[in-house]
């Protein structure tokens, strides 16, 4: 009993980082309709910008955090402006092209800038305790309680401020929101800033417990990108509950059954999701 | 011909269509016209297989088609054209009719890997039938454009062409006039009744009432999903319930 | 006239040396040739191999370079990135070869030495290959111009349990990396502990490459009460997973296969800190090495390629030096089979010019002790060092004989099979 | 129907020509390869192609099928069947698997038929991996035989161990798709693959069994596939996980698209122009990666009909700025 609350307690924490991971790229998907592939490697960035504040510039654990949040916004509009906006009358094919030639980008900048070698923040929150019996680390309650509070963040500001709401306007109708003025290419802007920071905040919370290397976007780019699909483009229930689920599920497979296989199961149940229900299961009649 | 038997279409507690029956007879020109919303365009997509029926059936001739797939209705000898002027627009004319004319042919993927006998045949065969249709709707000489060179009038005629060329027992119009000026509209309707002389039965969606009128043998009226009438154009102008539906005698238009 | 004369002299002789340069005749270059992993997941694996080639290299043009048949020859590296991709180890091998004309080619990676032992024995195109790889699976491919560099990571498997036998530890659990390797270590060392009368108690293979977080594997085995764990991939996450398993609570000891580093993982992961590694038997830190060149060498190595040394960096360096010895046996630095076949005649090394001299050669493979390091208490201990190539004990005793001693060391008999000399 | 002009006749027969003199001329080993490699990934794009540009449906599961080839032909080939054998009968495997795969992926479109296939893409991966008994785990197969030797009437024997023969055999597999594919574009029923790409509803209505043609398409795109791989398997001579991976998938999709979607000549020279370039950046080391990214965002960006499309755009401008000359 314990051993399953240990690895239920781990497994929401990944789904925590998750939710937000894939929450930040459901807006992209469901918005600007653009399959930001690079996603999970803007979240990778994230994690060596937060390494270059508080490693190289020797900056506290908060204000790097805000820092961090701040270039990677300023990143992900830098990239919206660049990378897809000039291919926005394009078959999507294009833009998954020239998101892969993004991440290429970005994991070889990580890797001349870096090096291929592991590196460590330290963590800010070292201290354990005991719960239930099971064991649990500040710093892993925090990145849970620093998601959720991001979620919920992020649900005020969609649902109680303008720019909230004309950005769901334009994921609902993109046509009808131009017809209405609304600037859409301020709206991608602002959406892909959104995004870029929230993956930023991801890695910066995991960043003290885990180790950065150039190549761990990839595997939660492409998870994220599944996350998504699976809970149905541009819905933001669907990519929390979809990161979630994943999480728990990735932590009791790794946990009982076979870590070899336990992503066979996450992919598998998306390939029988998405037959039975071509559209994910959050998702709009027909995309 | 074709008949349609209490046909229901419910988009969750929404009823689109309500319990509309009808008969096509052979070789008329047979019109749906009802205003915006009416539920037209959702009773054509059920005749023709893109929607499934809530209740109710399609029957041509003896032959079900409701729950069908949409090509093995076509294979029942229904073609069908869209509201919205659709083409396969990456395409050149004469492609667009040769892919329309496919299903009659025996050309599959063997076939063509192998270049059998039966292929050259066949290949021949549609070229043939589609230049034969391109002049009967009026373009054989834009056979190698492609579709955004044309006008729009030509790509009105290209898309009932579509629809003609496999030769059909019956072809179902969504607003085959619509966006076209007077001028235009007129040399569509003359082409209709160039099909009706064919021997092709047609059913048609139309706005512009003074075309129906003077091109439809009946006609049958849908307001919010129901069939409030059914005619001959007389009739039809003369209906109490048709004239509350259009704001009062503006059926004359 | 007689100030003509004079330019004219200086001419000729400006004139000569240019031309000496040009056909070489006064110092050619001998290219070695890399191919590996340089960008991607085993980025810092490939990097430490090239680097140790590198040094070596600089080291031996340094001291004058190598001299066949009278003629003067520096060694020049040249190195492409492979990314593991066999597609492109191979274009790597044959541009290596057929545009720079290296004759000796380096690759660390099996996935990609395979394909490349299909090409390396080719008439006209055929080139030294010197596979960094600890797999026996290598030994089973039939080919007469590779050599493996490292020992067989079996002889690991067994000195590693030896000494965690010893200690009294009985109850292993194994949170090993995924993978070829991980695969086959996890494979040997189950098949060892059993025969030896251990118990295996939990077995949560994770992905080191790819995984970040490992409290589930780790939970899931630290539930069955293991005396120690059997971890390793790359160094780095080696050491997460070593905090990972301290902070679910986990007070006994760490095996590390022989991948992870225990000096790098103390250095870099805890930075110099022993205390929560405590217990760790793994392959033995560099610098505690016997050889005499050693310390210099890590010095060496630590400032020049601003990364921490490792074994890999180590033996490359050692492997390019007996090549480079061979060649000037064989007389040939253009002659695959007859550089491969002189190696024999350069060994023993010895410890006052490489940090881990190589004793012999069998078949393919170089032969260089198993050394093995154990931490206990927070304290780096005595090292092992296991000769695994040895028949009988006489053989062992009159391999001994020639190696360096040293108080902190003990060397051991440890016959491996499959390996053992006649 | 769809005829050539005679000088694009005449400028292809050149280059099968040059094709089939290439050994005499190569410079050496390092660029033969080079060129065998393309004509092998020109064989996968190509039909790539015929899915992802012909028919519209981006299938990123085209490494895995590669995969199914070359793990067929390695493990068919060691246990001693002939290559000539283990071949057709890999490919056949793969379109099995591909009919299995597509008739369930099918029903999904756009987005979602992309990440349903690339979800197959990397659990075949993770099998190749993992199914040690069968694939050999991470290690691989290695040790594949060469093709088996054959005996042809007026030649001899003749036996793929060098790099001529083995470029002769990938040589014929890429000529016979490109014929085959030839044949089935430039007809009524490759239209139908255009027809869906362009308008599926519209298809739907014309009386297009648009499913079973995408599952036409599909797994004849798996069944070329998987004969590259095939031919991969036994000319490298050694497989791995890497093999079926979907970083292959991606390499093939970028050939496609740079190359030039929806042209037969497009895929061809995509998987020949693009690993030459990555050859010829080797000289930047490190920083190969980071220009390649940022080329490939550049030239998708301005070239977005890839170097196909280039090429035509040139010669438009070039036809225009001649007719300008004349008229003045």
């Amino acid at each position: 009993m314990e051993l399953f609350l240990q690895q239920v307690f781990n497994g929401i924490m990944f789904g925590s980082t998750y939710a937000i991971v894939a929450l930040g790229l459901t807006l992209v998907m469901g918005i600007l309709n653009i399959p930001n592939f690079a996603h999970g490697h803007l979240y990778m960035l994230g994690g060596y910008i937060t390494f270059f504040f508080i490693g190289t510039l020797g900056l506290g654990f908060w204000p790097s955090l805000v820092l961090t949040l701040i270039v990677l916004g300023l990143l992900g509009v830098l990239m919206e402006r660049i990378v897809y906006r000039p291919l926005t009358d394009q078959p999507h094919i294009n833009a998954f092209i020239a998101a892969i030639g993004a991440l290429i980008f970005l994991e070889s900048l990580a890797l001349v800038v870096w090096g291929p070698q592991g590196l460590r923040i330290p963590n800010p929150y070292p201290q354990n305790f005991e719960l239930l019996g099971i064991t649990i680390g500040l710093q892993r309650l925090l990145v849970i309680i620093g998601a959720i509070t991001l979620i919920f963040g992020l649900h005020v500001f969609m649902k109680h401020t303008i720019l909230g709401t004309t950005i769901e306007a334009v994921a609902q109708n993109r046509e009808g929101a131009m017809l209405n003025g609304i600037n859409v290419n301020r709206v991608s802007a602002v959406t892909f800033a959104i995004s870029s920071a929230t993956a930023a905040v991801a890695a910066s919370f995991l960043s003290p417990i885990f180790m950065l290397s150039p190549s761990m976007g990839a595997i939660l780019g492409m998870k994220a990108f599944i996350i998504v699909i699976l809970g149905g483009m541009g819905s933001i229930p669907g990519a929390i509950l979809g990161g979630y689920i994943l999480g728990v599920i990735e932590a009791l497979g790794g946990g009982y059954i076979s870590a070899a296989y336990k992503d066979v199961f996450a992919f598998g149940a998306l390939i029988i999701i998405l037959t039975v229900k071509p559209t994910g299961i959050f998702g709009k009649k027909e995309a | 011909m074709l008949s349609v038997k209490s046909l229901t279409k419910q988009f969750g507690g929404l009823t689109a269509v309500r319990d509309v029956s009808f008969d096509i007879r052979p070789g008329e020109v047979f019109a749906v016209i009802g205003p915006n919303g009416a539920g037209k365009s959702t009773l054509f997509n059920m005749m023709t297989g893109t929607l499934k029926p809530t209740w109710g059936k399609v029957f041509i001739g003896e032959d079900e088609i409701s729950g069908r797939r949409p090509y093995q209705i076509v294979a029942r000898g229904v073609a069908r054209i869209f509201q919205t002027t659709s083409l396969f627009d990456q395409l050149r004319v004469i492609d667009n009719m040769m892919i329309a004319y496919k299903w009659r042919t025996g050309l599959g993927f063997w076939n063509t890997l192998l270049h059998t006998p039966g292929w050259k045949k066949y290949q021949a065969e549609a070229f043939m039938n589609a230049m034969e249709t391109l002049a009967f709707v009026g373009l054989a000489e834009k056979s190698e454009q492609l579709i955004p060179t044309l006008s729009q009038e030509e790509q009105k005629r290209l898309a009932i062409g579509i629809a003609l060329v496999s030769k059909p027992k019956i072809v179902l119009l969504d607003e085959p006039t619509g966006g076209l000026i007077q001028e235009e509209t007129d040399r569509i309707t003359r082409l209709i009744e160039k099909i009706r002389e064919q021997g092709i039965t047609v059913c048609l969606i139309e706005h512009k009432m003074q075309m129906i009128m003077g091109l439809a043998n009946r006609i049958a009226v849908l307001n919010y999903g129901e069939k409030i009438a059914e005619g001959t154009p007389d009739e039809i102008k003369n209906n109490q319930a048709v004239i509350e539906a259009y704001l009062g005698g503006e059926i004359h238009a | 006239m007689k100030k003509m004369k004079q330019v004219a002299l200086r001419l000729l002789l400006v004139l000569s040396a240019l031309s000496m340069v040009c056909t070489g005749a006064w110092a050619a270059e001998a290219v070695i040739g890399f191919t590996g992993p340089l960008s991607g997941p085993g980025a810092g694996y490939g990097r430490d191999n090239l680097n140790g080639l590198k040094m070596a290299a600089d080291d031996i043009n340094k001291a004058g370079g190598i001299t066949v048949k009278g003629k003067k020859y520096t060694l020049k590296i040249e190195s492409y990135d492979d990314m593991i991709d066999p597609t492109a180890a191979v274009n790597n091998a044959r541009r290596l070869r057929s545009r720079s004309g290296a004759r000796v080619i380096y690759n660390p990676v099996f996935n990609t030495i395979a394909p490349l032992m299909q090409i390396n024995e080719q008439r006209g195109s055929d080139f030294l290959l010197m596979a960094y790889s600890s797999t026996p699976k290598i030994e089973a491919i039939k080919n007469d111009t590779t050599v493996s560099i490292p020992p067989p990571f079996t002889a690991y498997v067994q000195a590693f349990s030896d000494i965690a036998w010893e200690k009294g530890w009985r109850k292993a659990a194994m949170v090993v990396t995924l993978g070829a390797y991980g695969d086959e270590w996890r494979e040997a060392f189950k098949h060892y502990w059993t025969k030896k009368g251990g118990e295996i108690v939990a077995d949560k293979p994770a992905n080191y490459y790819t995984d970040t977080d490992f409290s589930a594997q780790l939970s899931a085995a630290l539930a069955a009460n293991p005396e120690f764990l059997l971890i390793g991939g790359p160094s780095e996450p080696t050491g997460l997973v070593i905090e990972q398993a301290r902070n679910l609570g986990f007070k006994g000891g760490f095996m590390l296969v022989d991948q992870a580093k225990m000096d790098y993982i103390a250095d870099v992961v805890f930075k110099g800190d022993l205390s929560t590694m405590k217990d760790v038997i793994g392959i033995v830190r560099v610098l505690n090495l016997p050889s005499q060149v050693i310390a210099d060498f890590t010095k060496r190595y630590e400032e020049t390629y601003k990364v921490h040394v490792t074994f890999e960096a180590a033996l490359n360096y050692s492997s390019l030096f007996a090549v480079a010895k061979a060649m000037e046996a064989a007389g040939t630095v253009s002659d695959p089979k007859a550089i491969k076949a002189a190696i024999s005649k350069v060994l023993p090394q010895s410890g006052d010019t490489v940090p881990t001299p190589y004793q012999g050669i069998l078949f393919q493979k170089l032969l260089v002790e198993g050394s093995v390091g154990v931490i206990a208490d927070g304290k780096y201990q005595k090292n092992y060092q296991y000769i695994w190539w040895a028949k009988d004990e006489n053989a062992f005793n009159k391999i001994k004989e020639k190696m360096v001693t040293s108080p902190n060391v003990e060397i051991r008999w440890m016959p491996v099979e499959g390996y053992l000399q006649q | 129907m769809i005829t050539k002009p005679i000088h694009t006749r005449l400028m292809y027969l050149a280059l099968f020509i040059a094709a089939l003199l290439l050994p005499l001329y190569v410079p050496d080993d390092y660029i033969f390869q080079i060129v065998i490699m393309s004509v092998l990934y020109a064989i996968a794009t190509s039909a790539m192609n015929l899915i992802i540009g012909f028919t519209g449906q981006a299938s990123l599961a085209h490494g895995a099928f590669f995969g199914i080839g070359a793990y067929g032909v390695a493990i068919l080939t060691k246990a001693g069947i002939s290559f000539w054998v283990a071949l057709p009968v890999s490919a056949l495997i793969a379109a099995l698997v591909g009919v299995l795969v597509g008739i369930p992926a099918l029903r999904t479109r756009g987005h979602y038929f992309a990440i349903v296939t690339l979800c197959f893409g990397v659990i075949m991966w993770i099998l190749a991996g993992n199914w040690i008994e069968l694939t050999g785990g991470h290690n691989g197969i290695f040790g594949i035989p060469q093709p088996t030797p054959v005996r042809l009437p007026w030649l001899g024997e003749i036996e793929f161990f060098s790099q001529t023969a083995q470029y002769y055999l990938a040589l014929g597999f890429l000529l016979l798709t490109l014929f085959g594919l030839h044949r089935l574009i430039f007809s009524v029923f490759g239209l139908t693959f255009m027809a869906i790409r362009n308008n599926e509803p519209l298809a739907d209505a014309v009386g297009i069994n648009t499913f079973t043609t995408k599952l036409i398409a599909f797994v004849s795109a798996n069944f070329i596939a998987a004969l590259a791989g095939g031919l991969y398997a036994s000319m490298i001579g050694a497989v791995s996980p890497s093999a079926a991976s979907h970083m292959l998938t991606f390499n093939f999709l970028i050939f496609v698209i740079l190359g030039g979607i929806a042209t037969l000549s497009g895929a061809v020279i995509g998987a020949f122009a693009i690993p030459i370039i990555m050859e010829f950046l080797q000289f930047l080391g490190d920083y190969r990666m980071l220009f390649f990214g940022a080329l490939l965002v550049v030239v998708i960006i301005f070239f977005p009909q890839g170097l196909v499309g280039g090429l035509r755009r040139l010669n438009q401008r070039i036809a225009v700025w001649r007719q300008n000359k004349v008229s003045e």
